[in-house]
């Protein structure tokens, strides 16, 4: 195989080279080994990038693919088939964008077994590069259920006081969802065809019965990931207790793994069961959406608080998908995206207020705007980024989720959307309200009014993610043109099997 | 022998199989319940016996021979199993043996 | 005729002699220096280890049909003799540390493995019968080989009563099988029992038969309600004798279900599928669900070793459908191979920590493993990762085969079930991980080099193997097409 | 030079602040005060005249033109463009945006420069600007916006501004976070109102097939006669968004807590522009609303009422500034209410004057206000309330600039001809008298209303004597203060000569956007009616007030003849307590039940519960392996029966 004409293999697999020189390092080289792990996951960023540019936006299918067979089994073959395509090359870049800066955010918040948290940190990466990279079923689950293992450590060995708790509670909760999704995977190998995900969606004909039970296979794996309304509660506890950088990558990163699940899986796979489940799924995700963010209301600690955000703009995101029109499902796409940046950014200033602080409490902050101008006007970006204001990018991918929904066939009621609608009112509320509890208000606290403000790293962390929020807001189209002939391509799939039905 | 039906052999072996296994449950020096044990071993051996005879071959029989040496193998373990415990535990009461549990 | 049969087992008939002399030469062995022997029982099994993978490529029968050799007794006696030469790895340090250099364990472990390897072998219900009974009588020798503990002797006194109630259910059951065929020859059951009796009478005696065995090999294979003894035993035989013994006598008792089932009793009549399907949930169920409440290792291992137990019956349940039968003994196979690396490993650790009179094998005693040792807490995080069936070990693509072939023949529901289960458990073994390395605590670990070996290598081979699992699968399915 | 070559500056409008607010970012201050002001107003003054030129090509083309800058969103049929619209009726909103934002800026030089001072942060003098700048630049978007995704844009935007303005002393007001909760009640009402205009967006783009003005409107009356409740529903919910933006009935409770911002910002945005911009939005759908009779009569009665509800409640207030606020919100009211009734052009020549003399009256009150606190600081008094009326009084002398311009704008409030006030007003009562007796009588109440509270603030502020050491002590502001003052005061007394009967200069301006619009009419009966009313309003205004001095902690002269009326217009009709108790108090309980038995107490118990109960079932199994051999053998010999007796039964 000629390796220059196989970027995917290298953009998944490269971080192993970093933890391979890191592993030959002695733990206390400290700055030898964080260095190392930054410039191996911006190399990676750089791979991404090349992908991007060998990509051809037009077509709609899987491209730059590696297909390699890897073993039969019990006349199964499972191959080692990596591939991109619209779907999947937003998440792609925006996990290889997120790691650098998620790994430069720990440079002072990590400082005990820091060999150990970039090698985990780097395996993580591998696994969510292959999940979204992944076109062979077996392969998909290997990867899917791989990145539960670093992280897994990620919050056990680096995470605030419950950090046992939570990290049990992740990793069972989720791992729940995927055994279904094992047996589903194993299910549709055997009777429909193995377990090739591009043959299987052309060929692969389904009655709807057991379109049903796999859809519920399926997606129950994936809901628990989003996670959807009323699956979410290991959510806030992991991500209270995870290190900043491991928040970053979980709410960034992790849960689009399970959306992406839904658009990769469910929808195109089982279309006709689909359509039928589409009003129910889509009204869990605007339950969710409303009541999260009630519930991030009523928290106390701000890192809880972004976590029920996050289940709520999930909400949207399966609100969108389950519209299956055009217009949601490529918002739900960029709104993934979106939620990766804003959030992952709301993250990473908890993070740097923690490191100040050593907490949480949105009781032991107030005024910060005061004393850190800087954050203070980052952090309101950010928040309003996350609140979907127009011109930023939150909004576009709320917009048309929204409109795309409103209209949507597959619901069939503007109520849906009207519905959700109201969770752009109640967005405003919570952020808002955390808004001012940090950074508003006078300084209530002796301890807040010696604060530095954001050093240069700390902005060099935010800045990339603060581009991309004004460019997304501004200028969408860039990112809506490689996504396009995709969705089109998925929604036809589905629309072809919803005539099927009728 | 032959005046006797095929039944009747099989129900003794029943019997001897459920009076061993009866011992088994409700004695509680291991010696007895070894004992019991071989009941059980020996209400096979009937039956290899009567099967053989019924199907006039030999095989059931040869069969038995082997049964009764493992059992003898058994019975040189069993017992110096029992007696090693005998002496350190002076007693080989099988309701003391219940310090594993859970 | 007679040289030809003693050929096709010159492995297990140089084993046997190969015990007897490392018996004698032992008696001229000092007691400190028991390492000879040691080296010499490797010797031995190396050896026939050399000799069962010369006879992979030749199938032969013997002694009048009641010796197979064929893909699956290589299979399996390989895994047999490399278990050996763990064994007395994981053995040889614990037995100077606790103060019981006795020769004559390594000799009993020698025995034992023959026993296995006869049941492997077999292709009558006496051979059977004999492998079983050879395999378990060394077995209660060695689990009361501390003599001088309350536990050791506990538990080797009720895997002995226990075991032998087992072997008279397996006898009984053999008895009633040869009175329904009038033969005791695995394949031939199957031919002979629609004209043996009158078949009035032969189909219950051929449930009856069937019934016996599947209890009485059920216990040896420990699946509820047959398993109560498996966590006294476990808990009470010493570290490094339990280890053997969950991977061997384990591997052995399926040896001999598989031998049963899949050659005597494909009878449609004789369909004992419901049965196996309930016992296979209640194992995974109660195995699993009983292990996140204990606080002691090597308890928790032996009722993992239940709820294994559960698994592999799981594959074996559509025995009866020839369309499955090839992926039904193949992943068991597989599995075996996975757990017995996983095994070994977990149980080696367990002899490093070990303290005699079941000590030093508490949750708590491993807190802080990780730091004290990382590298071996790193292996065996492994191995529980491999348990759990996680991606990227093999213990994944062992369970994946498994679910695999239950959903295959039909039995969604238990697949379902077992993947489940399967979460249950990974509770329990991510407790271990938890203890190692998120909890503080000063573990009193005697490092042992030949120990530590095993724990390696198995998590090496659990990682690496699991790139490329088509080795291991061909070998399991290569076994299974010579079964035939 | 061909002047329509001009229509390509339209995009500057927004440009310019954008680069202003840029440069002040990156420069933060470093290059002093005057550096960040001076540089934010030319942004300001720059707008104003590229927004001139427009106006000027508009002269010679009125029709107009639509500048593109690129694609925005393109999915499926959704097309939106970052377009500029010129026509007469965004240039008009242009200038008078950037005009009077003109203004203020150059006053918040000065103003600020004390500001900044009194509350102790010095470095918030550059974010002040940046964030006038940001303000002017979305509320030029807003206005200048070819479709109504971008219109939305510059909507939610504005109303960014108005939070980061309104919460700008953040730390400080009552308890120190009552700026920063104003701020947020504001963007949360706002967005009540947003999510209104959004769900109108939807519909408009599910039944038009576009958000592009052109395509809609033209599409207008076939939409309106084929689905006539879609085209009733995107009225209404127009209209929702409306009462937010500006502060009508039932949404108007944020613009009163919006005066914790700097005064000119309540000036700027809490007056002259952003509260309109719910007024621009009807006119600029005229096409729809002029189809559904029935969307037009709650917008009008919404309108009507506010005015009068508004009018009331200003005669009530002792903040020199919240009375201000709520005669804002009845101004709208009065706009409001004559774009319902189709008086586009009346709505439009009255957001023109208010903008100046509300923008005046703002300005003054600031001068006002640093007046006295300077006082305070001279006569180191105890520190007072600068905004409290009944502190003030007798500053006509002291600041006798101050005084003859708010004079000016409060005339030209209460509609005393021939101040710009009197002729925009006046045109919407004529309407109103033309086509709905009920609205116009509730309108000239209001009026009466007006004039009352007019003549009471006059009388308290300026009139009699000094209340308080701080009165006593005040001087009078600085030219960068009282110059924009007199500008505006020019433009408050002279600007009804836009739209003077039988000139139409207005009229003839917007009908180039509206099309054919009936004739303003000028009925003298009326016109003389409203006049005496308001001086009436005026004159008892000065009766009760002027003579008899309101004084900290004595009730009000009113209070006794009025009673309860009278502590419902204090209270502002109890319209916070009655959102308190009917909206705010469910809200948090029903999230707090949401987030503690439901989230925590139900949903994550059921997952934990599920593991503890797996734990307990452990417990209960585990006692079943007793240790004891026989009942191992019991066991496994119930495991046998149970074998035999399935097969005996199958």
């Amino acid at each position: 195989m000629n390796l220059g004409s196989t970027p995917l293999i290298w953009v998944t697999f490269f971080p192993l080279a970093g933890v391979l020189i890191i592993l030959f390092l002695k733990p206390e080289w400290k700055k030898a080994i964080r260095w190392t792990a930054l410039i191996t996951s911006l190399a990676v960023f750089g791979l991404s990038v090349w992908v991007l540019a060998l990509f051809n936006a037009a077509n709609p299918d899987a491209q730059l693919g590696v297909n390699q067979a890897w073993f039969t089994l019990g006349g199964n073959q499972i191959s080692f088939h990596l591939g991109v395509d619209g779907l999947s090359i937003l998440l792609l870049l925006l996990t290889t964008l997120l790691s650098p800066i998620a790994i430069l955010s720990t440079w002072k918040a990590i400082e005990e077994k820091v060999k150990g948290f970039m090698i985990f940190f780097l395996l993580l990466e591998v696994g969510l590069v292959g999940v979204f990279l992944a076109l062979d079923m077996v392969l998909f689950y290997i990867f899917w259920e791989f990145t539960l293992v670093p992280m897994y450590f990620l919050i056990g060995l680096w995470g605030a006081e419950r950090r046992i708790y939570a990290t049990l509670k992740f990793f069972l909760y989720t791992m729940a969802g995927s055994l279904l999704m094992l047996a589903g995977i194993l299910f549709v190998g055997l009777k429909y065809g193995g377990f090739d995900l591009t043959t299987l969606t052309s060929t692969a004909n389904i009655p709807l019965t057991v379109q049903m039970w796999l859809f519920v296979a399926f997606g129950l794996a994936f809901a628990i990931k989003v996670p959807v309304w009323p699956l979410h509660s290991w959510l806030p506890d992991a991500h209270t207790e995870a290190p900043t950088a491991g928040s970053v990558i979980l709410a960034g990163v992790l849960l689009k793994m399970g959306t992406y699940g839904f658009l990769r899986f469910n929808l195109p796979l089982f279309p006709q069961a689909t359509i039928q489940a589409a009003p129910y799924v889509a009204a869990l995700g605007i339950v969710g959406i409303l009541y999260a963010a009630m519930v991030a209301y009523r928290q106390q600690d701000v890192k809880r608080l972004v976590a029920y955000s996050s289940i709520a703009h999930l909400g949207f995101v399966m609100l969108g998908l389950f519209a299956l029109d055009q217009l949601s499902v490529e918002g739900a796409i960029l709104q993934m995206v979106n939620h990766g940046l804003s959030t992952g950014a709301l993250f990473l200033i908890i993070g740097f207020i923690y490191e100040r602080r050593h907490t949480h409490q949105m009781d032991a902050f107030g005024g910060l705007w005061k004393v850190m101008p800087v954050m203070g006007s980052l952090a309101l970006v950010v928040t309003l980024s996350s609140a979907g204001l127009p011109g930023l990018n939150g909004f576009v991918g709320e917009f048309n989720i929204l409109v795309g929904a409103f209209g949507s066939k597959a619901l069939g009621s503007p109520w849906f959307a009207g519905v959700a609608t109201l969770g752009v009112i109640l967005a405003a509320v919570y952020l808002l309200h955390m808004f001012q509890r940090v950074f508003l208000g006078p300084v209530t606290h002796e301890e807040n009014l010696k604060l530095k403000d954001m050093s240069l790293r700390e902005i060099i962390v935010l800045v990339p993610i603060l581009i991309l929020i004004f460019w997304i807001g501004i200028a969408p189209q860039t990112f809506l043109n490689l996504i396009a002939p995709a969705v089109e391509k998925l929604l036809s799939v589905v629309s072809a099997a919803g005539l099927a039905l009728v | 022998m032959s005046g006797i039906p095929l039944v009747y052999y099989l129900g003794l072996a029943v019997i001897l199989f459920s009076l061993g296994a009866a011992g088994v449950l409700i004695r509680k020096n291991a010696l007895v319940v070894f004992m019991s044990l071989e009941l059980m071993f020996n209400s096979a051996n009937l039956l290899f016996i009567t099967f053989s005879n019924y199907y006039k071959a030999l095989d059931g029989q040869i069969l038995v021979i082997f049964v009764l040496a493992t059992a003898a193998a058994e019975v040189a373990v069993g017992l110096a199993l029992m007696v090693a415990i005998f002496r350190s535990k002076g007693s080989i009461d099988l309701d003391q043996m219940n310090k594993l549990k859970g | 005729m007679i040289l030809s049969d003693a050929l096709a087992i010159l492995p297990l008939i140089l084993l046997i002699v190969w015990a007897m002399i490392v018996l004698l030469i032992d008696l001229w062995i000092p007691k400190g220096r028991k390492g000879i022997t040691a080296l010499l029982t490797v010797i031995g099994l190396a050896v026939a280890l050399v000799l069962t993978v010369m006879q992979a490529n030749s199938p032969t029968s013997a002694f009048s049909g009641m010796i197979k050799v064929d893909g699956f007794s290589v299979f399996l006696n390989i895994l047999y003799l490399a278990s050996g030469i763990a064994g007395v790895a994981i053995s040889f340090d614990y037995l100077n540390r606790m103060d019981l250099q006795h020769g004559e364990y390594y000799v009993l472990m020698l025995f034992s493995i023959a026993g296995a390897m006869l049941i492997s072998y077999a292709a009558d219900l006496i051979i059977i019968f004999l492998g079983i009974e050879l395999l378990s009588i060394p077995l209660y020798v060695l689990a009361g080989i501390a003599r001088s503990q309350g536990s050791s002797e506990e538990s080797s006194l009720k895997y002995f009563l226990l075991g032998t109630f087992a072997s008279a259910f397996i006898l009984f059951g053999i008895a009633w099988l040869y009175g329904a065929g009038g033969t005791t020859n695995l394949a031939g059951l199957v031919t002979a029992i629609p004209d043996g009796l009158n078949s009035a009478g032969a189909l219950p005696m051929l449930l009856a038969g069937a019934g016996f065995l599947v209890a009485g090999i059920g216990f040896k294979v420990a699946v509820v309600p047959f398993h109560a003894w498996m966590p006294d035993v476990y808990q009470g035989a010493p570290a490094p004798v339990t280890g053997f013994m969950s991977v061997v006598a384990k591997a052995a008792g399926f040896a001999a279900l598989m031998r049963v089932l899949f050659i005597a009793l494909t009878t449609e009549t004789g369909d004992v599928t419901p049965v196996l399907a309930a016992i296979a949930l209640l194992t995974m169920i109660v195995g699993n669900v009983v292990a996140i409440a204990q606080s002691n290792l090597k308890r928790m291992l032996a009722y993992s070793s239940i709820a294994n137990a559960g698994y592999l019956l799981m594959a074996l349940v559509p025995y009866s459908n020839p369309a499955v039968q090839a992926d039904s003994v193949a992943s068991a196979l597989f599995y075996l191979a996975a757990y017995a690396l996983t095994s070994f490993g977990a149980w080696a650790v367990i002899t490093m920590m070990e303290k005699g009179e079941i000590q030093g094998s508490e949750f708590s005693d491993i807190a802080g493993l990780g730091k004290k040792n990382p590298l071996l807490a790193a292996a065996l995080s492994v191995m529980m990762l491999s348990f759990t069936g996680v991606p990227l070990t093999l213990g994944f693509w062992g369970k994946f085969y498994l679910f695999r072939t239950a959903i295959e023949g039909g039995f969604i529901w238990l697949a379902v079930a077992g993947l489940l289960t399967t979460l249950v458990s990974a509770y329990y073994y991510l407790r271990v991980v938890v203890m190692m390395f998120f909890r503080d605590g000063d573990p009193d670990l005697k490092y042992s080099f030949w120990a530590s070996t095993v724990v390696f290598f198995g998590a090496l081979g659990l990682v690496v193997l699991a790139f490329f699992p088509d080795m291991m699968f061909g070998l399991a399915t290569k076994a299974v097409l010579l079964l035939k | 030079m061909n002047t329509s070559q001009l229509f390509a500056l339209a995009p500057w409008v927004v440009l310019i602040p954008v680069i202003a607010l840029l440069i002040n970012l990156i420069v933060s201050g470093r290059l002093g005060e005057k550096f960040a002001g001076i540089l934010a107003s030319s942004a300001a003054a720059l707008s104003f005249v590229v927004s001139i030129l427009l106006a000027i090509a508009l002269g010679s083309d009125p029709m107009g033109s639509t500048i593109s800058l690129g694609t925005w969103i393109n999915i499926g049929n959704l097309s939106i463009d970052w377009a500029f619209r010129v026509d007469t009726l965004s240039v008009m909103m242009m200038l008078v945006v950037s005009g009077v934002g003109t203004l203020i800026h150059i006053y918040s030089i000065a103003y600020m420069h004390a500001d900044v001072r009194l509350n102790g942060d010095l470095k918030r003098y550059t974010r002040f600007f940046v964030f006038m700048n940001l303000f002017i630049a979305s509320m030029m978007l807003l206005v200048s916006a070819d479709n109504f995704l971008m219109m939305f844009v510059g909507w939610e935007g504005v109303g960014l501004c108005s939070y980061l303005l309104i919460g700008f002393w953040f730390e400080k007001g009552k308890d120190g976070t009552a700026n920063a909760a104003a701020g947020k009640k504001a963007f949360i009402t706002n967005r009540i109102g947003d999510f209104g205009f959004l769900v109108a967006i939807f519909l408009i783009y599910w039944n038009f097939g576009s958000l592009q003005f052109d395509k809609v409107f033209s599409m207008a009356p076939m939409v309106a006669t084929a689905m006539p409740g879609a085209a009733l529903a995107i009225t209404l919910f127009m209209l929702l968004g409306v009462t937010g933006k500006s502060a009508q009935l039932p949404l108007h409770v944020w613009l009163p807590d919006a005066m914790a911002g700097p005064t000119p910002v309540s000036a700027l945005i809490h007056a002259a522009t952003m509260v309109t911009a719910g007024v621009y939005l009807v006119a600029r759908s005229a096409p729809i609303f002029s189809q559904v009779p029935g969307g037009q009569t709650a917008v009008t009665w919404v309108g009507t009422i506010t005015a009068l509800f508004a009018a009331t409640i200003a005669l009530g207030q002792n903040d020199i500034k919240k009375v201000l606020a709520y005669s804002t919100i009845s101004q709208i009211g009065y706009m409001v209410a004559a774009v319902g009734m189709g008086a586009y052009v009346a709505a439009m020549f009255h957001l023109i004057t208010h903008a100046f003399f509300k923008g005046l009256l703002f300005l003054a009150a600031g001068s006002v206000i640093q007046a006295v606190e300077r006082g305070e600081e001279a006569a180191h008094s105890e520190e007072i309330d600068p905004q409290d009326m009944r502190q003030m009084g007798g500053l006509r002398k002291r600041l006798p600039l101050t005084f003859w311009t708010y004079l000016i704008g409060g005339l030209s409030l209460a509609a005393i001809a021939p101040l710009a006030g009197f002729f925009s007003k006046d045109e919407i009562v004529a309407y109103a008298s033309a086509n709905h007796a009920a609205v116009f009588w509730i309108l000239l109440i209001a009026a009466f209303f007006t004039a009352l509270y007019v003549g009471r603030q006059i009388s308290m502020v300026f009139l009699g004597s000094p209340r308080s050491k701080a009165a006593g002590h005040a001087t009078e502001s600085s030219p960068t203060i009282t110059v924009p003052l007199v500008i505006l005061a020019v433009l408050a007394a002279f600007g009804g000569v836009l739209n003077l009967p039988g000139l139409q200069w207005l009229e003839t301006w917007l009908a180039h956007t509206f099309g054919t619009v009936a004739p303003s009419q000028f009925v003298w009966l009326v016109a003389l009616g409203s006049l005496a009313l308001g001086l009436v309003g005026l004159a008892i205004g000065w009766l009760i007030y002027g003579r008899t001095p309101v004084k900290v902690g004595k009730p009000d002269p009113l209070k006794k003849p009025l009673g309860f009326i009278f502590t419902g217009m204090q209270n502002k009709w109890f319209v916070d307590e009655i959102y308190n108790f009917l909206i705010i108090t469910p809200f948090n309980a029903l999230a707090q039940f949401f987030a503690g038995p439901i989230d925590l107490g139900s949903i994550d118990r059921v997952a934990n519960g599920l593991a503890s109960g797996t734990q307990a079932v452990a417990g209960g199994i585990r006692k079943f392996e007793n240790g004891f051999v026989r009942s191992y053998a019991f066991w496994m010999l119930l495991g046998l029966a149970a074998i035999m007796t399935y097969f005996i039964l199958r």
